[in-house]
């Protein structure tokens, strides 16, 4: 152990554990302990698409400077699951630190010269002290996060408070958790010195912010934008976000009354069937989602067809994960970007969000429900796997002043009767957007049939080709005109002389501002711009046209969001650099930057003419 | 050609107890093939919801695509309708129907929209006893395609084509039997006075109502049994290899007596025997109920009437115990939790 | 009537009638006839999405010069439908010339003064020669045929020999026909001048050449192609495809002995079924395929997305339609280009052919299960309504000396028995493409897990993100060896000098041609290229480079092929001109021709610099 | 943790007739919980295919996705597997039995997989009749995506996150019979006993059979009736709200006589009446299966054995007419008709 090298609030802890052994809320409990001691954290989740006893990985980031990336290297590998040990104790960067069970022998093989080893016995302290084999093996794990409380320095009185929260509803659990913590504590004083040469530093740097995951923002996001139907079929990464909805809702949506639920939630029997329940309920003028992943998109093209082409306001989220197909479930990635953008057979285009931050994802499904009703037309809320199931350090849900719905253009009862000309495909206002009524507004004027077939202004089958295209291009007036209803992008243009950019889009956020930050210790100076939506607005349009070369950051292999640019607003293809990232693992900043150093060089010549 | 019929009138109708006449209830002019089954069916909803005095606006009529899912244009214009897409209209019901408790949810279908593409959802809404009434337009093919062989046609009947269909006829009464369904039934288009009023139950009950109503297609009218001898329209056609030309045909009408059991014949020369369950049946009986099908089945008979009916059975609302107010009613006041809620929200997470 | 405007050969004829009254058969009767004088035809249906009583129109074209695509303006009406009477008045070209039915008398507000009403009582004579209603709504169509005959100067003896064709199996209905359609000549004769200034003359321009439509040719394609297995689901336009194929099979595929099929063919209970079968089917070793439309294509996204992941060989037909949604399906367009290319969820590329003449579905249905098997990937042959359901002239099909099956790398018993060290995923030549073995190959050897989650070069199970990431990359080295399988362009370079050209396929080849000679009457030289496939080889992309202005024409609205283009060349934008048409009639010459003389001048000084 | 459980040694393990030895009939180590109910079901079908003496590449095994679809891997590593996509194994299975008729097809697929998303595919390849054995791991529950209550579920149950499933529970061996399958049998995955010899039956069928084994999910145990208490450990596991902990509990295993019933514990301290049915029933008689069926439904009780048995039933490939030898093996020649048939057809259309 070298002095030299001393970090404070800055490094990468790793858990290595086998699934189902209860080390998940341990681990967490861990993170948020450093987050209470006013640090900027988060976690990553790696975890095997099987219930019960293959490895599993949790990898938590303290960032003094508010890094909230996933970093390469570990610093302190907490390595507790025999069949990955050989990987675990590999990936330590030298002059980091490995602990483990040491009840039993550590084998020569996993020793390395150029790493600390911090030997814990385990399983002795929990035989030692408790008899139910269930207990000994829950225990373990708070007995390592004892040993690292000290390790790492970290108050032992905000874990408690941690362990305190946690077990608030069953308060006779606090004590003997209190008490395993303490056993990890003790075992540490008695026999190392501590803290390591990592560790952690009281700070105030959190302030109100919230540690939350995606999937509960967006669920919270659907309650207060007035979401009542949800319909959805499980897949992960996204069955927790309609749980989350379900959990709020059980709380916030009760009529006090009657105890009824002023909301439905239907588990439906696959994919079709949920989009289709929610394009029902969203046509008979409820707010209505469903939540699904890749496999399930699919699934759902032929509805997301009729939506668009029926004009019925739907919201679904996609949380992506590693496809194609069924891929892999429980890894990361953006790669239905494509799908999501031109979904079903035929000319379509779809409206799309792209939140980062699980206050984004609040902000963007008041957005979403809104816009869906304001266009009349589906909107996916795009999250992956990364910002959807692992915690994120966040600011606080807020509404703002005056938050209301907008319903878009809704014909009533009086406008009928007060001889408001009604034609249900009308452009009326000549933005593409018409006017519709909800079933059951009028007994006699309004009434019309929704289908995914030809048909005229006022609704009636047609096959007249003049009719057919004049919806069509009726359609495409809406798409231009959403344009100035969907989120602008997020610039940062500080180096007005740089010809350069970086532009990115959901949980490339935390990675890239910090690769920005790297790339201008290296001497490139890049502005940035964050990608909100699509359609893409005249902002993206001017702010590409300002630059000569764009670095376009995706966590796909087949840069989609790179064709979305071109596609859409005829971006010349040699000035998007592709900087890709598709192993399922969140992007690291140092991967962002090492791609982008290496066509920096590359790519000056072509800046020059 | 049904485009030349006249709007049919109704000089002796009078108004209805919500005062509206019978021609409220027509919808724009069907597009069927003249003689089409279907288009009694729409008659006969148009006369069942007359009859009951439903005022159109507060019934939503749903379909999914075939020849069959476009009979809700041509019923009640004054009902908001949704053809949705093939095989996918139980669930769009479903949806409508967690937004608005309050409408009336009349859904309508084909064999080929039910019983292949729509398996699933046929089955599951079913199971969720979503209060519908849920109408199988059964013409044993798929009509809007050019007569393919559905899975309700029956085994050895011969469809246009020729070829011989092998595969025995899903029942679609006996599944939804199977499934639980509370209210269960089956009639002839023709029998329009078996018909209506099992309609008008059907709207009644509280919870999902299903009726299979056999319906001939008379252009590909390989309905049932068609293994017997085809009429000379049939041949005529066959011989002269005229594949486009559709014949104008009558709508097959048929009344016979509670408990009694008929032939008819069909466009194609073929019987089908059906046989009305008798007055005295019980129909709250499952086992009955299973007893009289298979009876049915294996005398080759059709078994009409109302089959099966469980009163006392909950609908989705009550199972997932929604409040009474349609959830496309509540407010914004209602909905939206405030911003005392969520500083909470926001402090258990931090 | 005015002399001068004789036109021989060179003219179009539209027949409305109302459908299900046998008007097809005789209009196609006549289309036959013409041919057979030796001139080039072609005939499009423009038929509505009902089974009887709805409007439907048939129009030939015929041109002596062998310009096959659609025309606008029509020389001659045949107008016996009183619900589009109105419409098709005013559709003819002035000077040309309106027949009716002139049992009843023509109403004031359709005649013209611009154009020549040609009245038979075609009701009329019927009743006086037939009692039975239906021979009289049949006969009537007779008639008409026969009066065309003589106004149109067409031999009666081609004529009547069509009859005797058409009637083979039934030969006493030989007679009648011909009483019939004698029965129009004579009413001419006895009322008429004839010919027309618009007519025919006998040629020998068709040669060999035959008339038939795409879908059979594809069906038969399958056929000669070894297919055995067909799963399918009803569905306009591509229902014909599975049907020519089933009697096309049961002609040459029964087992002489028994009497049994030596094929399979079963209809699905839906799409995904269908998809599902071929899959099933093709990964046990048979050549499969099934045939949909859009809404089919949407639904089999999940399992294209299997197919390419898992490395499938799969066959599908799209036979496009107007989209999106249920759309118009009886109307043609080329709108699944984009959701065929990249179908499915995840990162995925699909192989495409675009046959443009029934010969080409022949000829690349023969690719198409070579390549299928080749590649091991699904291939999708890209039809559209037009291309699948009208008689196209075209070459006569011809087998290839030597012709056999490419069935790809399949691992055999005996390369086992030699120890061929077998992994499923294994890139042993380097080029993306793996052995695989069929089921039952060897009793200890070979056998593996075929899924659609990521596995490890040997087919097992993983999460391992740099097994996911060698499989990704190696399919994307696939993709990169497709480029030299795929067929490649059409090219016509006759003019050196032109920086100019246009580029289509599928069904727009046609048009394409003529419009080609229409740009170069006014003095627009443009070379051409006609894609047949994707990917897109380097010849494509060579075309490219050496041109600054591609006028880029497809039958959808959003300009998808343009779209690949840009996205998998690096094209610039600014170089593709979208030429459209998305109405659902097929695209012409004209329509064509008037959108690049529009930009050609706009677009001069783009090319200058 | 299967991962550490030996691989199973059986020293007295012969040779059979065709000379494999048991340990040929293993698939790769399980990574299903310890004690799930899947994995003796796994090990069931090793012993049948063991003592059926098939030849394990003749065999080809398939499976949609879920806990239970990832069995083949742990099954027959000398079969070739296809672990397709959610609820879509019957058509891939369709499609390969299309291509050659001549290999066995054992598919093996979830409640969840079959009785909801795989619902169309699972009636129409009854249907079908496809010569193929098609067994359902019934635990009630999605256990992959961490224990939803799937459509069998029953009603009444509490699924772990405390909701109560409110739903009638879809029988699947009701509906295959209704839907005419020729082979219905239902067993337990504990009962070794029973199913084994069932699945041997079952392969030995010529046509489609259906196995529905009941397979407690041992970590998210609300398969039946779990309205009942719930034992220490999951009381204790909700108490300290350890979500990710799944201890480890042995399979439940059960051995009981033809012709009783018997109550099964399961993990959640849940009862289960299993009722095996008698040597005396004559599985022939359809009415005789229904009515079984009915009364074990009205006392609460699972029926278990082979329910349905038809002997003479035409397999698909009959239906079809196709020829013996397997298509996947016709060659060139048997399959391009030549040039001259296509000079032919050339003049046909000119
Ligand atoms: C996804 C999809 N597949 C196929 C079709 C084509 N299609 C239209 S109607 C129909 C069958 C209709 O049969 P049925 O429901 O029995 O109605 P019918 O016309 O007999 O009344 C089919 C297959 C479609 N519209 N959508
Ligand atoms: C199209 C699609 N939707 C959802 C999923 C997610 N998913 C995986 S397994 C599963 C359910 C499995 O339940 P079951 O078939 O009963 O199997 P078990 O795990 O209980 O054995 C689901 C919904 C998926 N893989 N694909
Ligand atoms: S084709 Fe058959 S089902 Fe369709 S409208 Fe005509 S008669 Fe009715
Ligand atoms: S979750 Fe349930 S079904 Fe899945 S492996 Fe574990 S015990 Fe078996
Ligand atoms: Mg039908
Ligand atoms: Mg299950």
């Amino acid at each position: 152990m070298s002095d030299n090298n001393i970090k404070i609030n800055d490094f990468v802890i790793r858990f290595a554990n086998v699934n189902g052994t209860g080390s998940a809320s341990a681990n967490s409990m861990f993170a948020k302990s450093v987050f209470r001691m006013g640090i900027p954290i988060t976690g990553k989740n790696i975890f095997p698409s099987n219930i019960q006893g293959l490895p599993t990985w949790y990898e938590v980031r303290v960032s003094e400077k508010g890094y909230l990336g996933r970093k390469e290297g570990i610093d302190i590998m907490v390595g507790l699951n025999p069949q990955s040990l050989e990987r675990d104790v590999r990936s330590v960067k030298p002059g980091g630190y490995f602990m483990y069970d040491s009840t039993k022998l550590l084998h020569k093989e996993y020793r390395r010269e150029d790493i600390n080893y911090i030997g814990i016995p385990m399983m002795e302290i929990c035989i030692e002290n408790y008899t139910d084999p269930r207990l000994r093996q829950l225990f373990k794990n708070i007995i390592y996060v004892g040993a690292l409380t000290t390790l790492l320095n970290i108050d032992i009185e905000i874990v408690k408070g941690v362990i305190a929260d946690e077990f608030s509803k069953k308060p006779k659990l606090i004590e003997p958790n209190v008490k395993a913590l303490l056993l990890g504590v003790e075992y540490v004083e008695r026999n190392f010195e501590f803290p390591l040469n990592v560790y952690c530093e009281k700070r105030d740097l959190v302030k109100d912010k919230i540690v939350i995951d995606g999937n509960s923002a967006s669920g919270l996001g659907a309650i207060y934008a007035g979401a009542t139907v949800a319909a959805w079929y499980p897949i992960t990464p996204s069955t927790s976000l309609v749980n989350a909805f379900e959990n709020f809702a059980n709380k916030l949506r009760i009529d006090e009354e009657t105890g009824r639920k002023k909301f439905a939630i239907l588990q439906a029997e696959d994919e079709l069937a949920a989009i289709g329940m929610v394009i029902g309920a969203s046509w008979n003028g409820a707010r209505a989602f469903t939540s699904t992943s890749g496999p399930g998109v699919s699934l759902m093209n032929e509805f997301l067809g009729l939506a668009y082409f029926a004009e019925i306001p739907t919201v679904l989220y996609d949380v992506q994960r590693a496809g194609p197909s069924t891929g892999m479930p429980t890894r990361t990635q953006q790669s239905d970007v494509l799908i999501c953008a031109y979904a079903s057979h035929g000319d379509t285009k779809q409206v799309l969000l792209f939140p980062s931050t699980p206050r984004e994802c609040f902000d963007l499904s008041l957005t979403a429900f809104d816009l869906a009703e304001q266009l009349q037309t589906p909107v996916i809320v795009m999250l992956d796997l990364d910002l959807g199931m692992n915690d994120h350090l966040s600011e606080p849900f807020r509404l703002k002043k005056g938050h209301h719905f907008e319903r878009g253009k809704v014909v009533s009862t009086e406008d009928l009767e007060n001889g408001f000309h009604f034609g249900r495909y009308l452009d009326v206002d000549g933005d593409g957007i018409s006017y519709r009524t909800i079933p059951a507004t009028h007994p006699t004027m309004g009434a019309n049939v929704t289908r995914g077939t030809s048909r005229n202004e006022y609704a009636r089958y047609t096959e007249d080709e003049r009719e057919y295209v004049k919806n069509m291009d009726k359609l495409i007036r809406k798409w231009e005109s959403a344009k100035s209803y969907v989120p602008g992008p997020e610039i940062n243009e500080s180096f007005e002389h740089s010809k350069n950019a970086i532009l990115y889009f959901g949980t490339t956020l935390f990675p890239a501002v910090e690769a920005l930050d790297m790339l201008r210790e290296n001497g490139h100076e890049l502005n940035s711009i964050r990608i909100l939506s699509f359609p893409f607005n005249q902002e993206v349009k001017d702010f590409i046209d300002r630059h000569d070369t764009l670095f376009v950051v995706e966590q796909n292999r087949d840069a989609q969001m790179r064709t979305l640019l071109m596609n859409e607003m005829d971006v010349d293809p040699k000035k998007l650099i592709k900087v890709l990232n598709y192993d399922g693992l969140p992007i690291t900043a140092d991967h962002i930057c090492r791609e982008i150093m290496q066509n920096i060089n590359k790519s000056e010549p072509v800046n020059l003419n | 050609m049904s485009y030349i019929k006249p709007l049919i009138h109704h000089p002796l109708s009078k108004q209805n107890s919500v005062g509206y006449l019978k021609s409220d209830y027509e919808g724009v002019i069907s597009t069927l093939c003249a003689g089409c089954g279907h288009d009694s069916i729409s008659s006969a909803i148009v006369q069942a919801c007359y009859e009951l005095s439903i005022e159109p606006h507060l019934l939503a009529k749903l379909s999914g695509i075939g020849c069959s899912s476009k009979t809700p244009a041509y019923f009640l214009s004054n009902s908001h309708g949704f053809n949705s897409v093939h095989g996918r209209m139980p669930s769009v019901a479903t949806g409508a129907n967690l937004a608005n408790r309050d409408l009336i949810y009349l859904g309508v279908s084909g064999d080929g929209d039910t019983a292949s593409i729509g398996m699933g959802q046929f089955t599951h809404v079913i199971r969720r006893n979503l209060n519908m009434t849920y109408i199988v337009m059964n013409n044993g093919c798929y009509g809007l395609t050019k007569g393919q062989d559905s899975a309700t046609a029956d085994e050895g009947s011969k469809s246009k084509s020729g070829s011989v269909n092998r595969f025995a006829a899903i029942d679609l009464v006996g599944l939804a039997l199977e499934l639980g369904a509370g209210f269960v039934a089956r009639s002839f288009s023709g029998d329009k006075s078996q018909l209506i009023p099992l309609i008008k139950r059907a709207i009644q009950h509280p919870g999902f109502s299903f009726i299979d109503v056999i319906s001939p297609c008379v252009t590909f009218n390989n309905n049932v049994g068609s293994t017997k001898s085809y009429d000379y329209v049939r041949e005529h056609n066959e011989v002269i290899k005229i594949s486009d030309f559709v014949p104008e045909k009558d709508e097959i009408k048929v009344e016979y007596d509670e408990g009694t059991s008929k032939k008819v014949k069909l466009h194609d020369g073929s019987d089908l025997e059906l046989s009305k369950i008798s007055s005295g049946y019980d129909p709250g009986d499952m086992k009955t109920a299973l007893l009289r099908l298979q009876e049915s089945r294996v005398n080759n008979q059709i078994l009409t009437g109302l089959i099966y009916l469980e009163s006392d059975s909950q609908d989705l609302h009550s199972m997932l115990d929604t409040v009474k107010t349609p959830l496309n009613k509540l407010r914004e006041a209602d909905l939206i939790p405030g911003k005392k809620e969520l500083e909470e929200i926001n402090k258990s997470f931090a």
